[in-house]
């Protein structure tokens, strides 16, 4: 077939790829525009639109570009490049702006049309990681692009495999074969990507065959499209983690937590490392990957999955023991347990209210009496962020593929200044930690920073700073016949639906 | 007449003012759009650069007198998440919405409307009585289990009708519509039926109410005892009474079908507003919110209009302004 | 022949001192539908209340649950013994259990909520009739925007100002609903209204409040009961609709509507009887509170009395 | 004969029991005679005329007796044949003239389906013939009415339509059910005379029924005096009115204020007209007469005391 | 001449239209009015009886709503026992009110269904006072009996009478609280001939009994005639003629009131020619100006169409409005 539909599971808000960083608008993005570096299915980087870069001095890093050229037939050069850095925190009113990821550079300097050297104020190894993160537009597009330029089609001129032909917002997005492309082929003339955000409604879409692939397969229906002749499964561990947060930023008493009958108490208990111990090892991971996620997840005891760079070998879960976890918290002065209230978002994560459910029956059986709210991201949000919550539900998607990303986001001491911690919820503070994390990141040398990494990270989680629970896998079913390469960075591309055989 | 549409247009005005403050007050309460919109990698710089220029940092009251200074000039606000003016972006949707619900509306009469006739005729019947007991499924049954079910039996077990989606569509008018292919009109059948179910039960309930009222009534039988033929005493002389109940309550309930579309959108995937409006509450999108909600009470309100029209096309004797 | 020493004697044939009530009850026990119905109801209700009684488990207590119970099919037995009737959720929670006790939170959500906004609705809209002017202009504007109000909407606001819980369920399907009975009151008493015992009390001059709740409200009673059942069925379902949005009732104590909602994903893949059985119960309720709902309708209406 | 009723019994089927609302009556209308039928609310005048035209509703049901009209008994008549009768042969006009219009269809609409209902005939034709009838009953610029609604309609304007309606196929018989109960007096007289120019122009056979004496003495050539779902005595209007032989009609023409003193106690019948479920056995009305006894409890036969009149009573008024 | 128990001066009250959904339409445009009462005077002597006579629709209940203080004038005063009724303070109205009470046309709307018969009867009272719980049984057996009901009914509903008990329910509801007049709308209308004389005559033993004031409503000639001391004609909102009763229907000086005498069908007149006044009744929101009956007047003249007759005194007692009696 010439004509493939494929249902995605979240919807694009936007075509303008430095509008959100929003992983939807970046997969269809990632069909139309191309990054300078581009990531394997696991997330390790790899050459894009620069066949290659090179540190020239600490602070400078050259790359040299590909010979591309835009849908409309306009030759990709260093000066797009220029363009695109300076456009990015140009746009306006962008909720998750894509500046981030350039405000490292300091400046840009066009060596020839196929050669461009950026340069940073600090030593900076993460450059790579960052561009990858960034899509080329064509300089020709002029000051100010506008998103709705962009969203009419009029601006969505990429490099990309596919060409961008329609947007019906909250349906369907077309896309075109484009027959220029310098890499291999596309299997695909004509890509309509729809957007089926009820999972039960996307389900049923590939069984009745209305589409060629989904994804985002919801946990539930995975037997039985496994089952399914009709059906493939494609699946991989994702970057996502998802933990829960523990409450450390307060001395006195914190809200959700009190004596088993109730009482206030004058201590925060999860400022003590022998009840975090004790909630972590009280978890039955396996049990929940098994029941609740019904396969896809990875039970996990650190951020990455295995084969990330940045992995710690061996840091596996701790087997569940309730004798131990109950023998800890009576250390702890908790001889008849704890009551906690734990809290959990129930449209936001795979199976998030389930897992909070899950986890509130293995407290229960330690002696930690759990009740469980649950709640809309739209208003969980806010009172997490606001950090009225003791022990929570979280989950972040590690976007650069190692660990100083989430150890920098979540258990890096907060401080606005220096721009660390910013989702670290349970105000976790370990200054050995931060000076750690903060060598990490200004070694250049790949071997000597994964060691820090591995330090790090195992010192945090020695720490029980946060409690991890597992990786998710990402799954997408197609129909059979077809074969799909799954993506760690949970991107759904259509350049990599192809035939089988 | 002038002066009764300024004052249609006041009062609209006046709930439109409502609402706004209302929903300003209420996403407030819900929580802060910050915490859901700003994507979490951005560091704290970043995410006060945002504040600001979306004027989050301001006190809410002053939030509100910027939006009704645009509201003003015709401008509801742009969208956070899609940058783009939240009232064109309803706007973009309301097509797909309003056919979907003009259908539902038209399948609830079509199929109500003689079931409500039949049940009111043989109201001791064994098939009068199945259909009233039959009408509690309408309402009784949640409309997204309803939904799925449809999906599970029409378009999985036997994959007569697709499962999801709008299909193609055709312009009229300059504005896309899908009723105007076969793909599209396939696709049109089972959210329709979906959303109708309620409102079939409400047809079928007014219908055979009005028949049971109005059968005993004298006019009835005087035209009986004319000779008229019973096909012409139920279709026009029972009918045309009964038309009036049903044409009100029908015409208020499109404006509740469009308005709570919410969930049937959502099931079937339909890119309406409704569905829209629930991506939108979840990320307290608030000018797309507001933007919505404006567009529900100028819908409520020609709705109403126009069901007060029909019901003096339908009923000669409120002309003279006098109801028995 | 004068008549003022012989009172005149009732007619023979009527039947002794019936009050309306006991008139209502008789036609009512015409229908041997209705009768089932109401019986159905009646059972529900025992089984509601007496659902911690009954029930295998207590599926409130996340300490009685295990995830290794989870989606187990109808007739299957726990690792200690206990026997799924029904088979178990994703929790691992009885589905009987579920079933019983969401039974309760359902009613209770239905029927309070039907009650207090009956309550809400009716006051303000017989205030309206009784009323007229700028209260009876205000009030009604005041309907005209709840109904432009999307439910959902409500319900989040709700339940993000005050938090998730029964009450706050109950409290956001109030404020959805009292609309329709104001609607419904006001009607019934402008038709009432017009009627000459009003105009007799009036003329008795007895107290504005006593015409308005001894006169007037027990004659507009009959539409608002038929509205009030019809009203309980939505609201049940209508949580159950939040439920499957993530705003209804908190997640470890399910109502039907929640059962259900959970349930749905499941549908798919084969494990019916985590939405299938709650949906059952639902619909049994709500038809049973229909059937009686329907019946009371044409007792109540006079002009299809006997 | 046009019309003659022959032991009619009409009844409804209720929880309690069935309602005997026409419990045997027998009654006969000559051709262009009016026939007054007077009695108590609730005495079956209403069913016996709906019996005619066979419209009795379930729960009711003929129960036995014949309808004879121009001498064929039409009880038994399939519907589709009756409907041949109906508004053709003979024609009813009911009570409330607001009610008997539906309100939403036009004027003219409810005319031209009745002419067409019967004959065949193009919908030009229908609407002249329809005009032409309201001339005769006497509504003024006729072409103009034909496309209002009947709202835009006095009461006596409805009433004359509906007889209007009556008139469009020449019936041989009309039934009239208390048509000018709900008017004035002064419009009442207008009705009034149409209908009585009806039956002398046209031979046209009239049952009017009433509880208005006084408009049956002025109108009616016989009447028929009904209780409890019986004719107790009928005859010529002449003969019944000034000499009532059965006690119940008696007593109703007593009471009547201008035959009573002006200012004093009017004559009355004592005690209620008793429930149709529960009639004493025998005269119905021995419970509240002054001349009965232990002979009453049977049941009275039908009479005929003078030529042209029917009575059921064992003790008559004597005058 | 003794001072009159209830005085109507120049009484007048109007109508808009009910809300209709086109008046709704048409939004503020000054609605239609009915001018149901157009400056009526009439006073009323204690323990007279008053008939009032006149087609549907002419006002008639208006104006007994009017005298009952159901609905306040919209112009004109209303004198009780010589006061004006918009001067009374609290109590004193109350008990004005109650001094005269209503017996309405319809039997079966005008007693709330939900309440049983002793409640009916015995609420007002009770609730000003004028009797207390223990004695309430007693009084309402009491009122109930004069009525001629058997008090035994008393705890049954409305729907559980015939119509001539329900109108005798309604009746004893108006005498509990003891009033002085009694307007009585139609009260006989809806009654059957045979329980009509019944009622008339429990009015006529209640009057000589209690020495009760009386408006008599009604459009039935023959009962006015019977029970009426003086006798008022109205047309459209205008009283057209008033006289005592003998004179009226001896000598009916009006031409309405005359075409009305000629219609009414008298068990006396067999096989009678009817030949009525010609025209409709005009509709109250367009009256003729003028003498509103001169359409169908048989011998109007010119000035009948542009100016209204005043109501004179033509004879002793006999009050006409007719230009007719000027030319005379
Ligand atoms: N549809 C019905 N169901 C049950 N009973 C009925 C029905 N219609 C009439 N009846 C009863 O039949 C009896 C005769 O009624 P009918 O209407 O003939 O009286 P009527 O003489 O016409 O009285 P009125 O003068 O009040 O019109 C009454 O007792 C009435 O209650
Ligand atoms: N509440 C009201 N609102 C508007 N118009 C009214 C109202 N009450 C009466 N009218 C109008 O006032 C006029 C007189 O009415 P009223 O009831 O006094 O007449 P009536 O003589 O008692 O008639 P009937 O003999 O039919 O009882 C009528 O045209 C009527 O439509
Ligand atoms: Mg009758
Ligand atoms: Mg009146």
């Amino acid at each position: 077939a010439q004509n493939v539909t494929v249902a995605v599971g979240a919807a694009v808000g936007s075509i303008d790829p430095h509008y959100y960083t929003l992983t939807p608008n970046t997969s269809l993005d990632a069909n139309v525009f191309e990054r300078l570096v581009e990531t394997d299915a696991q997330a390790r980087p790899m050459p894009g639109l620069a066949t290659s870069w090179k540190l020239v001095d600490d602070r400078t890093w050259e790359l040299k570009l590909r010979d591309a050229s835009f849908h409309d037939g306009t030759p990709f050069t260093a000066e797009d490049v220029a363009y695109t850095i300076a456009r990015v925190p140009t746009v306006v009113n962008s909720p998750g702006s894509f500046a981030i990821y350039t405000r490292p550079i300091t400046g840009v300097e066009i060596v020839d049309a196929h050669t461009i050297r950026l340069s940073t104020a600090n030593v900076y190894p993460l450059l790579p990681t960052d561009l990858a993160q960034l899509f080329i537009i064509p300089h020709k597009l002029g000051a100010n692009p506008t998103t709705e330029d962009f969203n009419s089609g009029k601006n969505a001129i990429g490099t990309g495999p596919y060409r961008f032909v329609s947007y019906k917002p909250g349906d369907r997005i077309e896309l075109e074969r484009n027959d220029g492309y310098w890499g291999t082929k596309p299997a695909w003339q004509h890509i309509t990507y729809r957007m089926i955000t009820n999972d039960a409604a996307r389900t049923a879409a590939m069984l009745s065959g209305d589409v060629a692939m989904i994804d985002q397969v919801p946990t539930a229906d995975i037997a039985r499209l496994r089952a399914d002749k009709g059906v493939s499964l494609w699946e991989t561990v994702s970057l996502r983690i998802i933990y829960l947060a523990l409450d450390q930023g307060r001395d006195g008493p914190t809200p959700f937590v009190t004596g088993p009958n109730g009482e206030i108490l004058a201590k925060n208990p999860l400022k003590d490392l022998r009840v975090r111990q004790a909630l972590s090892i009280a978890i039955n991971r396996p049990a929940i990957v098994q029941r609740v996620m019904e396969g896809a997840a990875i039970p996990s005891a650190q951020f990455l999955p295995p084969g990330s760079f940045s992995y710690v070998p061996g840091l596996v879960p701790p087997p569940t023991d309730i004798a131990k976890a109950k023998a800890l918290l009576a250390a702890a002065g908790f001889p008849n347990g704890l009551k906690i209230t734990l809290h959990g978002s129930n449209d936001r994560y795979l199976n998030d209210a389930k897992i909070v459910q899950a986890i509130g029956q293995m407290w229960t059986r330690i002696g930690v009496q759990t009740a469980v709210e649950t709640q809309p991201w739209s208003s969980y949000a806010g009172h997490a962020t606001k950090l009225e919550y003791s022990v929570f539900l979280q989950g972040w998607s590690i976007s650069s593929g190692e660990a100083s990303n989430p150890l920098r986001a979540l258990v890096a001491t907060f401080d606005a200044a220096k721009g660390r911690g910013t989702v670290n919820r349970g105000r976790y503070s370990n200054p050995a930690l931060d000076s750690l994390i903060d060598k990490a990141v200004s070694t250049a040398d790949d071997g000597a920073r994964e060691a820090l990494l591995i330090q790090a990270t195992r010192m945090a989680m020695d720490d029980v700073a946060i409690i991890p629970l597992h990786n998710q896998k990402n799954t997408w079913a197609t129909r059979a016949g077809f074969t799909y390469v799954p993506r760690a960075d949970e991107e759904t591309r259509a350049y990599d639906l192809r035939p089988a055989n | 007449m002038l002066l009764w549409f300024l004052r249609r247009l006041l009062q609209a005005m006046f709930v439109m003012l409502a609402m706004s403050l209302i929903v300003f007050i209420g996403l407030h309460a819900i929580g802060n759009p910050v915490d859901i919109l700003i994507s979490p990698e951005a560091d704290q710089a970043e995410r006060a650069r945002i504040i600001t220029q979306l004027g989050f940092d301001k006190p809410l009251w002053q939030q509100y007198a910027y939006f009704l200074q645009g509201a003003l000039h015709g401008d509801l606000g742009r969208s956070f998440v899609f940058n783009e003016p939240a009232l064109q972006l309803i706007l973009q949707r309301m097509p797909a919405t309003l056919e979907l619900a003009v259908t539902a509306v038209l399948l609830s009469v079509l199929v109500g409307l003689p079931l409500g006739l039949f049940a009111g005729l043989y109201p001791n019947s064994f098939a009068g009585r199945a259909v009233m007991a039959g009408s509690i499924l309408g309402f009784s049954l949640p409309g997204f289990w309803v939904g799925l079910m449809l999906i599970m039996v029409f378009a999985v077990s036997l994959g007569w009708l697709p499962s999801s989606g709008r299909g193609t569509t055709a312009a009229l008018f300059g504005v896309q519509w899908s009723f105007l292919t076969r793909d599209g009109l396939a696709h049109l059948v089972l959210p329709a039926l979906n959303l109708s179910l309620f409102n079939i039960s409400l047809v079928l309930r007014l219908a055979r109410a009005g028949v049971r009222e109005t059968m005993p009534l004298d006019y009835i039988r005087f035209a009986r005892a004319k000779g008229l033929s019973p096909t012409r005493v139920v279709f026009v002389h029972v009918l045309r009474n009964i038309l009036i109940p049903v044409v009100t309550v029908v015409g208020l309930e499109l404006g509740s079908t469009i308005a709570f579309s919410v969930v049937t959108e959502s099931v079937f995937a339909w890119p309406g507003m409704g569905k829209l409006i629930i991506d939108s509450i979840n990320v307290l999108d608030r000018p797309v919110i507001v933007a919505y909600l404006m567009i529900v009470v100028v819908m409520f309100v020609t709705i109403n209009l126009v069901v007060d029209l029909l019901y003096t096309a339908l009923d000669p004797r409120v002309r003279l302004g006098g109801r028995a | 022949m004068a008549v003022l020493e012989k009172p005149v004697a009732a007619p023979r044939a009527r039947p002794r001192e019936q009050s309306p009530f006991a008139r209502i009850a008789g036609d009512f026990a015409q229908s041997p539908v209705a009768i089932a119905g109401l019986v159905v109801i009646v059972v529900i209700i025992l089984l509601a209340v007496t659902a911690s009684l009954i029930a295998p488990q207590n599926p409130y207590d996340l300490a009685q649950l295990d995830i290794m119970d989870g989606r187990l099919p109808p007739g299957s037995s726990s690792a200690d013994g206990l026997t799924f009737w029904l088979g178990t959720d994703d929790q691992g929670r009885d589905m009987l259990s579920g079933i019983l006790y969401g039974l309760r939170i359902s009613l209770i959500v239905g029927a309070g909520s039907a009650l207090v906004a009956g309550l809400v609705g009716t006051s303000l809209g017989l205030t309206a009739a009784y009323a007229g002017g700028r209260v009876e202009a205000a009030i009604m504007r005041l309907v005209d925007l709840q109904l432009s109000f999307p439910a959902i909407l409500v319900a989040l606001m709700i339940l993000a100002a005050l938090g998730k819980g029964v009450v706050n369920v109950m409290l956001a399907l109030v404020i959805v609903e009292w609309a329709s009975y104001a609607r419904t009151a006001r009607g019934a008493a402008l038709a009432e209204r017009a009627r000459e015992y009003i105009e007799a009390a009036e003329c008795l001059a007895l107290p504005k409040w006593r015409v308005v709740f001894r006169h007037l409200l027990p004659n507009c009673l009959p539409p608002l009961i038929v509205i009030g059942t019809i009203q309980v069925a939505r609201a049940i379902a209508l949580e159950a609709t939040l439920s499957f949005l993530g705003l209804g009732v908190p997640i470890t104590e399910p109502s039907l509507g929640l059962l259900i909602a959970n349930g749905y994903q499941y549908m798919l893949s084969g494990k019916y009887w985590i939405s299938f059985y709650p949906g059952i119960a639902l619909l049994v309720t709500i038809m049973a509170i229909n059937l009686v709902g329907d019946q009371l309708r044409d007792v109540l209406n006079p002009r299809l009395q006997r | 004969m046009t019309l003659e009723l022959r032991d009619l019994h009409t009844h409804f089927d209720t929880r309690v029991g069935a309602l005997r609302a026409v419990d045997g009556v027998s009654l006969s209308v000559r051709r262009g005679e009016v026939l007054g039928l007077v009695g108590e609310s609730g005495s079956g005048k209403s069913v016996t005329g709906f019996s005619i035209i066979g419209l009795v509703d379930p729960p009711g049901r003929i129960v036995s007796g014949q309808v004879l009209f121009q001498g064929r008994d039409i009880t038994g008549l399939p519907e589709p044949e009756l409907r041949k009768l109906r508004g053709n042969r003979i024609a009813m006009i009911f009570q409330d003239p607001m009610m008997t219009l539906n309100p939403v269809l036009r004027i003219d609409t409810q005319r031209i389906e009745t002419v067409r209902a019967h004959d065949n005939v193009s919908h030009v034709v229908a609407r002249t013939r329809a005009r032409d009838a309201l001339g005769q009953v006497g509504i003024p610029s006729p072409d103009e009415r034909l496309s209002s609604y009947p709202h835009q309609f006095s009461g006596g304007m409805r009433q004359r339509v509906a007889i209007a309606i009556a008139l469009l196929h020449n019936p041989a018989l009309i039934i009239a059910d208390e048509p000018t109960t709900a008017l004035d007096v002064t419009i009442q007289a207008q009705i009034l005379a149409v209908v009585q120019k009806l039956a002398a122009e046209r031979g046209t056979s009239l049952l009017w029924i009433t509880h208005d004496l006084s408009v049956v003495a002025g109108l009616a050539d016989r009447v028929a005096v009904m209780y409890a779902g019986r004719i107790v005595e009928s005859g010529s209007v002449d003969a019944v009115l000034d000499r009532p032989m059965h006690h119940y009609t008696a007593g109703l023409i007593g009471s009547v204020p201008s035959r009573n003193k002006r200012g004093a106690k009017l004559l009355q019948i004592p005690g209620m007209t008793p429930s149709p479920l529960d009639r004493p056995a025998g005269c119905a009305f021995r419970t509240r007469c002054s001349a009965a006894t232990e002979t009453c409890a049977q049941e009275p036969p039908l009479t005929m005391p003078e030529p042209d009149r029917t009575l059921r009573c064992f003790h008559p008024v004597r005058i | 001449m003794s001072e009159a128990l209830i005085e109507l001066r120049e009484v007048s009250r109007r109508f808009g239209t009910p809300n209709g959904a086109l008046s709704r339409l048409l939004g503020q445009r000054p609605a239609p009015i009915v001018h149901a009462v157009d400056h009526v005077s009439l006073s009323i002597r204690p323990g007279e009886v008053v008939g009032l006579v006149g087609e549907s629709g002419c006002g008639k209940s208006t104006l007994g709503r009017l005298a009952a203080g159901i609905l306040k004038p919209s112009d004109g005063q209303v004198f009780w026992r010589g006061r004006d009724r918009a001067d009374f303070q609290a109590a004193a109205l109350k008990s004005a009110r109650l001094g005269v009470q209503m017996i309405f046309q319809d039997p079966q709307s005008s007693l709330n269904p939900r309440l049983r018969v002793a409640e009916i009867i015995g609420e007002a009272p009770r609730v000003h006072g004028l009797i207390g719980p223990e004695g309430f049984d007693a009084y309402v057996d009491a009122q109930m009996r004069r009525a001629g009901l058997d008090p035994t009914l008393k705890r049954r509903y409305p729907h559980q009478f015939s119509g001539g008990q329900r109108q005798r329910i309604g009746i004893a509801r108006a005498l509990a609280v003891q009033p002085d007049m009694l307007v009585c709308d139609e009260s006989v209308a809806a009654l059957d001939v045979s329980i009509q004389a019944q009622i008339i005559n429990l009015f006529l033993d209640l009057r000589t009994e209690l020495n009760l004031t009386c408006l008599f409503i009604s459009h039935d000639l023959g009962v006015v005639e019977h029970v009426s001391d003086r006798v008022a004609i109205m047309y459209l909102g205008r009283i057209v003629e008033e006289a005592p009763a003998e004179v009226v229907f001896s000598h009916p000086n009006h031409p309405y009131t005359q075409a009305l005498l000629a219609e009414v069908p008298r068990l006396e007149n067999r096989r009678s020619h009817f030949g009525a006044i010609q025209g409709e009744l005009p509709s109250p929101l367009h009256p003729p100006p003028g003498c509103h009956f001169h359409p169908r007047c048989p011998h109007a003249m010119p000035r009948c169409k542009v100016e209204i007759p005043k109501l004179r005194e033509i004879a002793p007692g006999q009050k006409s409005a007719c230009h007719l009696n000027d030319v005379a």
